[in-house]
C-alpha cells in the first residue's frame, strides 16, 4: 500500500462517481462508470484481495458495462428532466452527505489498516487461515470459506442470479403493451447500423476458444489461485457474449438455445444444492462434504471437501454463464432474441 | 432425517423453485400441484421442528449447522420459540396463498406462469431463511433472494407495475445496502457474523460508536425494507400493481419477516439492554411510529382503490409493530411480536378477498362493489373478519394485539401512541363499513331502494381452491385470538426478557 | 504468436544456462529499455487523442499506439518477472500468461479499433478534411 | 353460593346455532319462522332454569376459554344479568311473532337475513348480560353493535344508508375509541377486570383518573344514549318497526345502560361513587339527558323519532339512578330496565301497527284514530303510563324505587329531575292519547269502523300490554332479582 496512489486512486474513484451522476449523455455516464469499475479493481488489488478485484473487473467493468449498454441501446439514451429534479437532487444529496458524514464518524473508532490485533483478525478469520489448510487442503483460504466453510452463503448467491437472469427473461417476455409503455416513456435512440465485419468475425473466432479455456481454468485453478466459479462463470458468459455480438444471438443459439440456457441456470444451481442434498442424505447435514467419503470411500474426507467444492465451483460457473448470456440475450434483443447488438 | 427438519423448511421450496423451469417445459400442469406439495413438505418440516422445540426448556434453541462447521465458523441455523412462530405464519400464509392462487396466475400471467412459480417459492425461501438462519450476513443473502424475487414477482404486474417495481427496487437496495453496511460495521468491531456470539461480543462493546452505527444502519435498513413511515413510499403503488398473487404473498409477509429481523436485532444481538438503556432513543421513534400510524390510516381514507387503500393500512399496521417494540415496555414488546403472526394473516385475509372481488369483478375501485355482498358472501364474510381484525374488534386477533400495544404504551407513558392506536382503529373502521356501506347498498342512483337491482344481481362465488384458503384464514384470525393466551404463554413469554 | 513463444523459452534458455550477473544486469536494462519505450508510445497515443482533428485520426492513434505499446511494457514486464530471483517453473508459467495477454491484446485492440471505426463509418461521422473546422457529426 | 354449569352458554348458543337452520330454510318462510321460534322458547326454558338458581342467591359461572393470561372470556350468572336476559329473551318470542306479522304483510326483502341477525344479536345480547368481565362484555357488545347494523339498515335506501352509517359512527366510534382504552387503562391500574360488587379500584387510585375513566365509560358505552352521543337512536329509526322495538327499546339501548349500571355498580362500586363526587358527575350528565331529550321529544311529529326521544330520556332515568347510588335506587335502576322494557315495546308495537295496517308515521295524522284501533290505543295508553310511570303500570314501581333512593342518600335535587320530566313524558304523551280517543268527528281522520292491523301485529302489543300491568302486580321476579344484586331485603 502505498498512500499517495491509494489517495490518487480514491480522489479518481469519487471524481468517476460523480461524474457518471452529473453526465446527461447515459451512454457516457455508462463508460465512466466502466471505469469507476477498473479504478475500483485496482483498489481492491492495493488492498490484497486480489479475488474481489478480479470479480469486480469481470463483473463490474466487464459484463455490467455491457448489460448497461444494450440497456441504453433499447431504452434511451439522455435523460429527461422535469421540473421537480433539481430540488429531488437536492434533498437526496444532503441525505447522501449526512449518511456518509455519519459513516465516517464511526472511522475513527476502527482499527488501524492491517492491526494484527483487530477483532477480525483475531476471530472467524483466524480461524480460517490457521485451519483451511488442513481441512480441506484448498490453498486458497477465499474459496475454502466461499466453497465449504460458508457454503450456503454461496449457494444462494448463485440462486440470486438465477433469479436475476429468470426476473429479466420473464420480464421481457411480457406483452407488447409493456413495450409501448416504455418507448413512450423514454426516447428511442438512433439505431446504429453497424455493417457486418468479416475482421471482427475472425478476430472473435479467434480469440473465443482461448477465452473458453481461460474461464475453465479459473474456474478449476480457483482452488489455488484467484477465480473459481463466479468469475470463470462470468468470462465463459463473456465470450459467447461476444460471439453474439460478432454474428448475432441466433448463431449462438444454433448452439446454446434459449430454453436449454434456462435449463442449464437451473441446473447450476442444482449441482450446488444436490451435492448439498446429497451430503444430507448420506447422513451428514446439508452441504457436509465430508460425508461424500462414503460414496467414495477412496476419497478421505478431506479429499471429498476438496472435490466437491471443485464440483460445486462447476456448478456456480454454469448458472454464472448462462446467467449472464440469457440478461445480454434478453435486454439487447428486447425480449425477441433475434438479433441483438 | 430426525435432526434435518430445519435445513428441510428451506430446501423443499428451493430444489421445486429451482426444478419448476426445467419441468415446465416437459408439462407445465404438474407445477402447481408440485409448488403445493413442496410447501407441504415445509410445512411437515416445521410442524416437526416445533414439536422437537416445545418438548424443550422454553428459552431453549434448536441449532443446525450447515456443512456441519461449528456456529462461529460456519453458517447455523437456529430456531427458537421466536421464529418457530414466524415460520408458521409465513408457511401457512404461502400454503394458503399457493392453492389460492391457481387461477389468478393463470388469468393474469399466462405463459409466463411456470416461471412466476418459481420466483414464487424462491421468495418463499428468501423469507423461511431469513427467519430461520442465526447469521447476520446470511440473512443478508437471503434478503437479496426475496427482494430479487419480489421486484421479478411485482414487475409482473399490470399497468405502471414497472415503474412502481423501478421505484422499490431503488429504495429496497439502498435498504439491502444500509444492512450490509451496518453488519459490517458489526464485523469489523467483533469479527464474526454469528448472532449468538453477536450477542456475547457486542455487551463489551456498547460505548463503540461503530456498533451505534452498525445498529442505526440495520435499523434503517429494515425501516427501508418494511415501509415504515417516512421510507414507505415504494410500498403502495409495489403492492397494488403486482400480481394478485403475488400481492396476496408479499404484502403479509415481506413487511413482517422484516419487522422480525428489526425485533431479532434488538432483543437478540444487541440486547434489550443496549436498545432501551445505553441508547435513549425510544420516544423519538415512538412518536416517529405514532405519526405513521396516523399518517398511513389518513392516506387509506383518501383511497379510492381497495388494493391501495390495504397497502395504506400496512403502512400503519408497520407503525404498530415499531412503535410497540420501541415503548421499551415488555407488555409492547409482546403485543409487537404477537402483532407480526397476526398482522401476517389479516393482511392475508384482505389481500386474497381482494384477489377473489378483482377475478370476479374485473376490478378494485370501490364503486365497483356495489351489491357485491349478495353475489360473492363467502368472499365477503371472509373480507370482513379481516377488516374487524384489523380494526380490532374480539374475538379476532387484531384485538389482542392492539391490547398489549396499548398496554405497553400506558405503562412507558407514551400516551401519544394510544391516541394514534385509537385514532387509527377508528379510521380503519371508517374504512371497512364504507366498504360494507358500498357492497351492502347495491346501486343507489335515485331516493328509492332499487330493490329489483339487488335482486339481479346473481350468487357468483369463486372457484373452491380459491374461497377455502380464504375461510380458512379466516377461521385463523378468530383462532388466533381465542388461543392468545397459549401463544403468549408458550412462544411470547419466553421470548421476551423481563425489564 | 510463435515468435513470442519463442523468443520468451529463448530467454528462459538463456537464464537457465547463465548464472553470471552479465546477463541479469542486460536482461534487467532490456527489459527497463521496452517499458520505457512503451510508455513513451503510450504519451504519443494520449497526445493524439487529444490532438487529433477527428474521429478517425484518433481512432488510429488510439488503435496502433495502443496496442504497441501495451504489448512493449507486457513484454518488458514478462522479462522483468523472469528475472527476479530464481528460475522457477511459476515464474515461466506466468510469464507465459503475460505472453497469452499480449497475443490477446494483439488481436483484440486492432479488431476493437477496427470494429469502432466501422461503426463510426456506418453511422456516416464525417471525415476530416483541410477546410472543415473541427469535427461536425451528422445527426 | 357459586355454581359452575354451561347452561348460559347453552343460553348464548340456542340463538346462535339457530342461524343454520334459518339460513338453511332460508326459502322456505314457515319451516325458518319455526325454527326462530324453537330457538325462543328454548332459551326462556334455559334461562327459567338458571333463573331458579339466581333466585335463591346462587351465582352461575362458567369459563369458555382463557384469552389473554388474566383475562378469560367468562361467564357469571346473576340477578341483574338474569334480568336483563329473561326481559331480552321473553320479547324475543313476542317480536318475532310480530316481525313475521309485519314483515309478511309488508312483504319485505331479505327476510332470511333478517331474522338470522336478529337472532345474532339476541345471542350477543345474552352475552352482554352474562358476562363476568369488561372484556367479555366489550366483545359481545361489539358483536351486538356489528349484528344489528344489517336489520337497521334494512330497508337499504339512502335513509337507512345515512341511519346505518350514524349507528355505526357512534356506537363503534365511541366503544373502539374510550371503552378499549378505559378498559387497558384500567387493567393496568388494578391488575382485573372482573366485575366485583365492591368495585374493582382500591383506594390507591387518584380521584382524577378515574374521573377521566369514568367519563370514558359513560360515553363509551353509546348504546346507552347519554348526550351528546344520542343521535344515532332517531336516526336508527329507519329500521323496521319490529328492530326498532326490540333493539332499540330493549336489546340494544338496554344493554348500554345494563353495561354501564354494571360498571358503575361493580367496576367502581357503589361506595366509592358515593363517597366521592363521581356519583355526582354521573347524576349531572344523566339528569341533563333526562331533561333534554324529554323537551325534544315534545316538539317531535314522527311517532317513532318520538318514541326514540323518550327512550334517550328513560335510558337517562337508569343511569341517574345509577348514580345516585344508593341501594334503593340501584334496585330501581335495574327494575326500571325491565319495566320500562316491556312498556316501551308496547309503543313501538303500537307504532308499527299503526304504520301497518293505516301506513301513518306521523302523530299529526293520527287525530281519531282511536276509533279505527280501539285495542292497539289502548294497548299504547298503557305503555305511556308505564313509562310516564303512573299506577298500575309496572313503570310506577320502578320509579317509586328510584325516588326513594334519591331521598335515602338525600340527593332531593335529582328526585326534582324525576318529578319535571315526569311531568314532560305526560305533556308528550298523553296529547297522542286524547288525540286518538277524545276528539270530535270533523277533526277525525279515520272513518269510525274499527279495523285492526293484521292478528300477528296486534297480538303482541296486547301481549306486552297486559304484561306491563301484570308486572306491577306481581313484579316479584324482576323484583327479586334486582334486590339479590343489590342485597336489599
Amino acid at each position: 500500500m502505498i498512500w499517495q496512489f491509494d489517495i490518487l486512486l480514491l480522489t479518481l474513484v469519487v471524481v468517476c462517481g460523480f461524474v457518471s451522476l452529473w453526465i446527461k449523455d447515459l451512454m457516457g455516464a455508462v463508460i465512466v462508470f466502466g471505469a469507476y469499475s477498473f479504478l475500483m479493481c485496482l483498489v481492491w488489488t492495493g488492498m490484497g484481495a486480489v479475488d474481489v478485484a478480479f470479480t469486480e473487473a469481470a463483473v463490474g467493468a466487464g459484463v455490467s458495462t455491457i448489460f448497461f449498454i444494450a440497456t441504453v441501446f433499447h431504452t434511451s439514451r439522455t435523460i429527461r428532466y422535469n421540473k421537480w429534479d433539481l430540488s429531488t437532487k437536492f434533498f437526496s444529496s444532503i441525505i447522501c452527505i449526512l449518511m456518509g458524514f455519519f459513516l465516517m464518524v464511526a472511522i475513527g473508532d476502527f482499527p488501524a489498516w492491517g492491526d494484527a490485533l483487530s477483532p477480525v483478525n483475531n476471530n472467524v478469520a483466524k480461524y480460517y487461515l490457521e485451519n483451511s489448510m488442513e481441512e480441506t487442503k484448498v490453498p486458497n483460504v477465499v474459496t475454502s470459506v466461499l466453497a465449504d466453510y460458508r457454503a450456503f452463503d454461496t449457494m444462494f448467491e448463485t440462486g440470486v442470479v438465477f433469479v436475476a437472469s429468470l426476473v429479466i427473461f420473464t420480464l421481457l417476455l411480457q406483452s407488447d403493451g409493456r413495450k409501448k409503455l416504455m418507448k413512450s416513456a423514454f426516447q428511442k435512440v438512433s439505431f446504429l447500423n453497424v455493417s457486418e465485419s468479416l475482421i471482427i468475425r475472425k478476430a472473435c473466432g479467434l480469440m473465443v476458444p482461448f477465452m473458453q479455456l481461460f474461464a475453465l481454468y479459473v474456474v478449476v485453478h480457483g482452488h489455488y489461485s484467484p477465480g473459481g466459479g463466479f468469475q470463470g462463470g462470468v468470462i465463459l458468459g463473456a465470450s459467447l457474449i461476444l460471439l453474439s455480438m460478432a454474428y448475432d444471438i441466433k448463431k449462438v443459439f444454433a448452439r446454446f438455445h434459449m430454453k436449454f440456457m434456462i435449463k442449464s441456470l437451473a441446473v447450476g444451481v442444482l449441482i450446488f444444492a444436490g451435492i448439498g442434498l446429497i451430503c444430507l442424505i448420506l447422513g451428514g447435514n446439508f452441504l457436509d462434504y465430508s460425508a461424500l467419503s462414503k460414496l467414495f470411500p477412496s476419497m478421505g474426507s478431506i479429499k471429498s471437501r476438496y472435490n466437491a467444492m471443485l464440483w460445486v465451483e462447476v456448478g456456480v460457473a454454469l448458472t454464472v454463464m448462462s446467467g449472464m448470456f440469457a440478461i445480454y440475450t434478453s435486454l439487447s434483443s428486447n425480449g425477441k432474441f433475434e438479433e441483438g447488438l | 432425517m430426525a435432526d434435518q427438519f430445519l435445513v428441510l423448511i428451506v430446501l423443499f421450496p428451493l430444489f421445486v423453485g429451482l426444478l419448476i423451469p426445467i419441468i415446465a417445459y416437459f408439462n407445465k400442469s404438474v407445477v402447481w400441484p408440485l409448488a403445493i406439495l413442496s410447501l407441504i413438505g415445509s410445512f411437515w418440516a416445521v410442524f416437526n421442528t416445533a414439536t422437537q422445540l416445545l418438548k424443550l426448556d422454553p428459552s431453549s434453541s434448536i441449532s443446525y449447522y450447515l456443512g456441519n462447521w461449528m456456529a462461529p465458523f460456519g453458517i447455523e441455523y437456529v430456531v427458537d420459540r421466536f421464529n418457530i412462530m414466524v415460520l408458521f405464519a409465513i408457511i401457512c400464509v404461502s400454503l394458503l396463498t399457493t392453492i389460492f392462487a391457481k387461477q389468478v396466475i393463470e388469468k393474469e400471467l399466462g405463459d409466463n406462469a411456470a416461471n412466476f412459480y418459481s420466483l414464487f417459492l424462491l421468495f418463499i425461501t428468501g423469507l423461511l431463511g431469513i427467519t430461520i438462519t442465526g447469521d447476520a450476513f446470511n440473512l443478508y443473502v437471503l434478503l437479496e433472494i426475496a427482494s430479487l424475487t419480489s421486484y421479478g414477482l411485482i414487475a409482473l404486474g399490470r399497468g405502471r407495475a414497472l415503474v412502481a417495481t423501478f421505484n422499490y427496487l431503488i429504495m429496497g437496495s439502498m435498504g439491502a445496502c444500509f444492512y450490509l453496511l451496518g453488519v459490517g460495521y458489526l464485523f469489523i468491531k467483533t469479527g464474526t457474523l454469528n448472532m449468538d456470539q453477536l450477542y456475547d461480543v457486542l455487551p463489551l462493546l456498547f460505548d463503540s460508536k461503530a456498533v451505534l452505527v452498525g445498529f442505526v444502519f440495520i435499523i434503517l435498513g429494515m425501516w427501508v425494507k418494511m415501509a415504515f413511515f417516512p421510507l414507505h413510499s415504494w410500498l403502495p403503488n409495489a403492492y397494488s400493481l403486482a400480481p394478485t398473487a403475488a400481492a396476496c404473498l408479499m404484502a403479509p409477509l415481506m413487511t413482517k419477516v422484516s419487522v422480525y429481523v428489526m425485533i431479532r436485532f434488538m432483543l437478540n444481538v444487541f440486547s434489550t439492554e443496549y436498545v432501551y438503556s445505553v441508547l435513549t432513543i425510544n420516544n423519538i421513534i415512538v412518536i416517529m411510529s405514532s405519526i405513521a400510524i396516523i399518517a398511513g390510516s389518513i392516506y387509506a381514507l383518501s383511497q379510492k382503490n381497495l388494493k391501495k387503500m390495504l397497502t395504506f393500512i400496512i403502512v400503519a399496521e408497520i407503525g404498530y409493530m415499531v412503535g410497540g417494540v420501541w415503548t421499551g415496555h415488555v407488555d409492547g414488546i409482546r403485543g409487537a411480536i404477537y402483532h407480526i403472526t397476526a398482522d401476517a394473516f389479516m393482511t392475508l385475509c384482505l389481500f386474497m378477498a381482494v384477489g377473489c372481488i378483482v377475478y370476479r369483478v374485473g376490478n378494485d375501485k370501490l364503486e365497483s362493489l356495489k351489491g357485491i355482498f349478495k353475489k360473492m358472501p363467502i368472499t365477503m364474510i371472509c373480507f370482513l373478519v379481516g377488516g374487524f381484525s384489523v380494526i380490532g374488534i374480539p374475538p379476532t386477533c387484531g384485538f389482542f394485539s392492539k391490547w398489549y400495544l396499548i398496554s405497553g404504551a400506558f405503562n412507558s407513558g407514551a400516551w401519544y401512541f394510544i391516541i394514534a392506536l385509537i385514532i387509527s382503529s377508528l379510521i380503519n373502521a371508517v374504512l371497512f363499513f364504507r366498504i360494507i356501506e358500498i357492497g351492502f347498498f347495491g346501486a343507489m342512483s335515485n331516493e328509492k331502494p332499487d330493490y329489483k337491482s339487488l335482486q339481479s344481481i346473481k350468487f357468483n362465488e369463486v372457484p373452491i381452491n380459491m374461497w377455502l384458503p380464504l375461510v380458512i384464514v379466516s377461521m385463523i384470525l378468530i383462532i388466533l385470538g381465542i388461543y392468545t393466551n397459549e401463544i403468549m404463554t408458550n412462544f411470547i413469554l419466553n421470548i421476551v426478557p423481563m425489564m | 504468436m510463435i515468435l513470442n513463444i519463442i523468443s520468451i523459452l529463448f530467454f528462459t534458455a538463456i537464464l537457465y544456462f547463465s548464472s553470471s550477473p552479465l546477463v541479469f544486469y542486460l536482461l534487467n536494462g532490456l527489459s527497463i529499455c521496452l517499458i520505457l519505450l512503451g510508455l513513451f508510445f503510450f504519451l504519443g497515443t494520449s497526445i493524439g487523442v487529444i490532438r487529433f482533428p477527428d474521429f478517425y485520426t484518433r481512432m488510429h492513434a488510439a488503435g496502433k499506439g495502443d496496442t504497441l505499446s501495451s504489448i512493449l511494457i507486457l513484454f518488458g514486464i514478462a522479462l522483468f518477472v523472469l528475472n527476479t530471483g530464481t528460475l522457477s517453473i511459476g515464474l515461466v508459467l506466468v510469464c507465459i500468461k503475460i505472453l497469452l495477454i499480449i497475443n490477446f491484446i494483439f488481436i483484440g485492440s486492432p479488431t476493437a479499433t477496427h470494429a469502432i471505426m466501422d461503426a463510426g463509418y456506418g453511422t456516416e461521422v464525417k471525415h476530416w478534411t483541410n477546410d472543415s473546422e473541427g469535427i461536425k457529426k451528422k445527426k | 353460593m357459586t355454581i359452575v354449569s354451561n347452561l348460559p352458554i347453552y343460553a348464548m348458543l340456542v340463538s346462535f346455532l339457530t342461524i343454520f337452520p334459518i339460513i338453511i330454510f332460508g326459502k322456505n318462510q314457515n319451516v325458518r319462522e319455526v325454527f326462530t321460534f324453537i330457538a325462543a322458547f328454548t332459551k326462556l326454558y334455559i334461562l327459567f332454569n338458571l333463573a331458579k338458581f339466581v333466585l335463591d342467591g346462587n351465582v352461575v359461572v362458567c369459563k369458555l376459554i382463557q384469552v389473554l393470561s388474566f383475562i378469560s372470556i367468562d361467564f357469571k350468572v346473576d340477578g341483574f344479568g338474569m334480568l336483563l336476559a329473561i326481559v331480552a329473551s321473553s320479547l324475543w318470542i313476542v317480536t318475532s311473532l310480530y316481525s313475521i306479522g309485519y314483515m309478511r304483510s309488508l312483504k319485505e326483502h331479505a327476510q332470511t337475513r333478517y331474522f338470522c341477525c336478529f337472532a345474532l344479536a339476541l345471542s350477543a345480547t345474552m352475552g352482554v348480560a352474562f358476562s363476568a368481565n369488561l372484556l367479555t362484555m366489550y366483545l359481545f357488545y361489539e358483536l351486538l353493535s356489528l349484528s344489528t347494523y344489517p336489520l337497521v339498515t334494512h330497508n337499504q335506501d339512502q335513509d337507512a344508508r345515512t341511519g346505518g352509517r350514524k349507528y355505526l359512527t357512534y356506537l363503534l366510534g365511541t366503544s373502539i375509541g374510550l371503552v378499549l382504552p378505559a378498559m387497558i387503562i384500567t387493567y393496568n391500574l388494578t391488575g382485573t377486570l372482573s366485575f366485583n360488587e365492591m368495585g374493582i379500584f382500591g383506594n390507591s387510585i387518584q380521584i382524577g383518573t378515574l374521573t377521566i375513566l369514568l367519563i370514558m365509560y359513560l360515553f363509551g358505552f353509546a348504546k346507552a344514549g347519554l348526550l351528546p352521543f344520542h343521535s344515532w337512536l332517531p336516526g336508527a329509526m329507519v329500521a323496521p318497526t319490529p328492530v326498532s322495538s326490540l333493539l332499540h327499546a330493549v336489546a340494544v339501548v338496554k344493554v348500554g345502560v345494563f353495561c354501564i349500571v354494571r360498571i358503575l355498580t361493580q367496576i367502581f362500586g357503589i361506595n366509592l361513587l358515593s363517597s366521592t363526587h363521581l356519583g355526582t358527575i354521573v347524576c349531572v350528565i344523566a339528569g341533563l339527558t333526562v331533561l333534554v331529550s324529554s323537551l325534544v321529544a315534545i316538539s317531535q311529529d314522527n311517532l317513532k323519532r318520538l318514541l326514540a326521544f323518550s327512550t334517550i330520556g328513560q335510558l337517562g332515568y337508569i343511569v341517574l339512578a345509577a348514580g345516585v347510588a344508593s341501594k334503593l335506587s340501584v334496585t330501581g335502576s335495574m327494575l326500571h330496565i325491565s319495566m320500562h322494557a316491556f312498556g316501551k315495546i308496547t309503543l313501538f308495537f303500537c307504532a308499527g301497527a299503526i304504520y301497518v295496517a293505516t301506513g301513518k308515521k306521523y302523530i299529526s295524522q293520527m287525530v281519531g284514530i282511536g276509533r279505527r284501533m280501539p285495542f292497539t290505543m289502548v294497548a299504547f295508553f298503557i305503555g305511556s303510563l308505564s313509562i310516564i310511570g303512573l299506577p298500575l303500570a309496572g313503570g310506577f314501581l320502578s320509579k317509586w324505587y328510584m325516588v326513594l333512593g334519591t331521598l335515602d342518600v338525600g340527593k332531593s335535587w335529582v328526585m326534582v329531575i324525576y318529578l319535571i320530566s315526569s311531568f314532560l313524558n305526560v305533556a308528550y304523551f298523553f296529547p297522542i292519547i286524547y288525540k286518538a280517543f277524545f276528539c270530535t268527528d270533523n277533526e277525525s281522520l279515520f272513518p269510525n269502523e274499527i279495523k285492526e292491523a293484521p292478528l300477528a301485529a296486534l297480538l303482541p302489543p296486547l301481549v306486552t300490554a297486559s304484561i306491563t300491568v301484570a308486572l306491577f302486580i306481581f313484579p316479584d321476579i324482576f323484583l327479586n332479582l334486582a334486590k339479590i344484586v343489590v342485597g336489599v331485603n
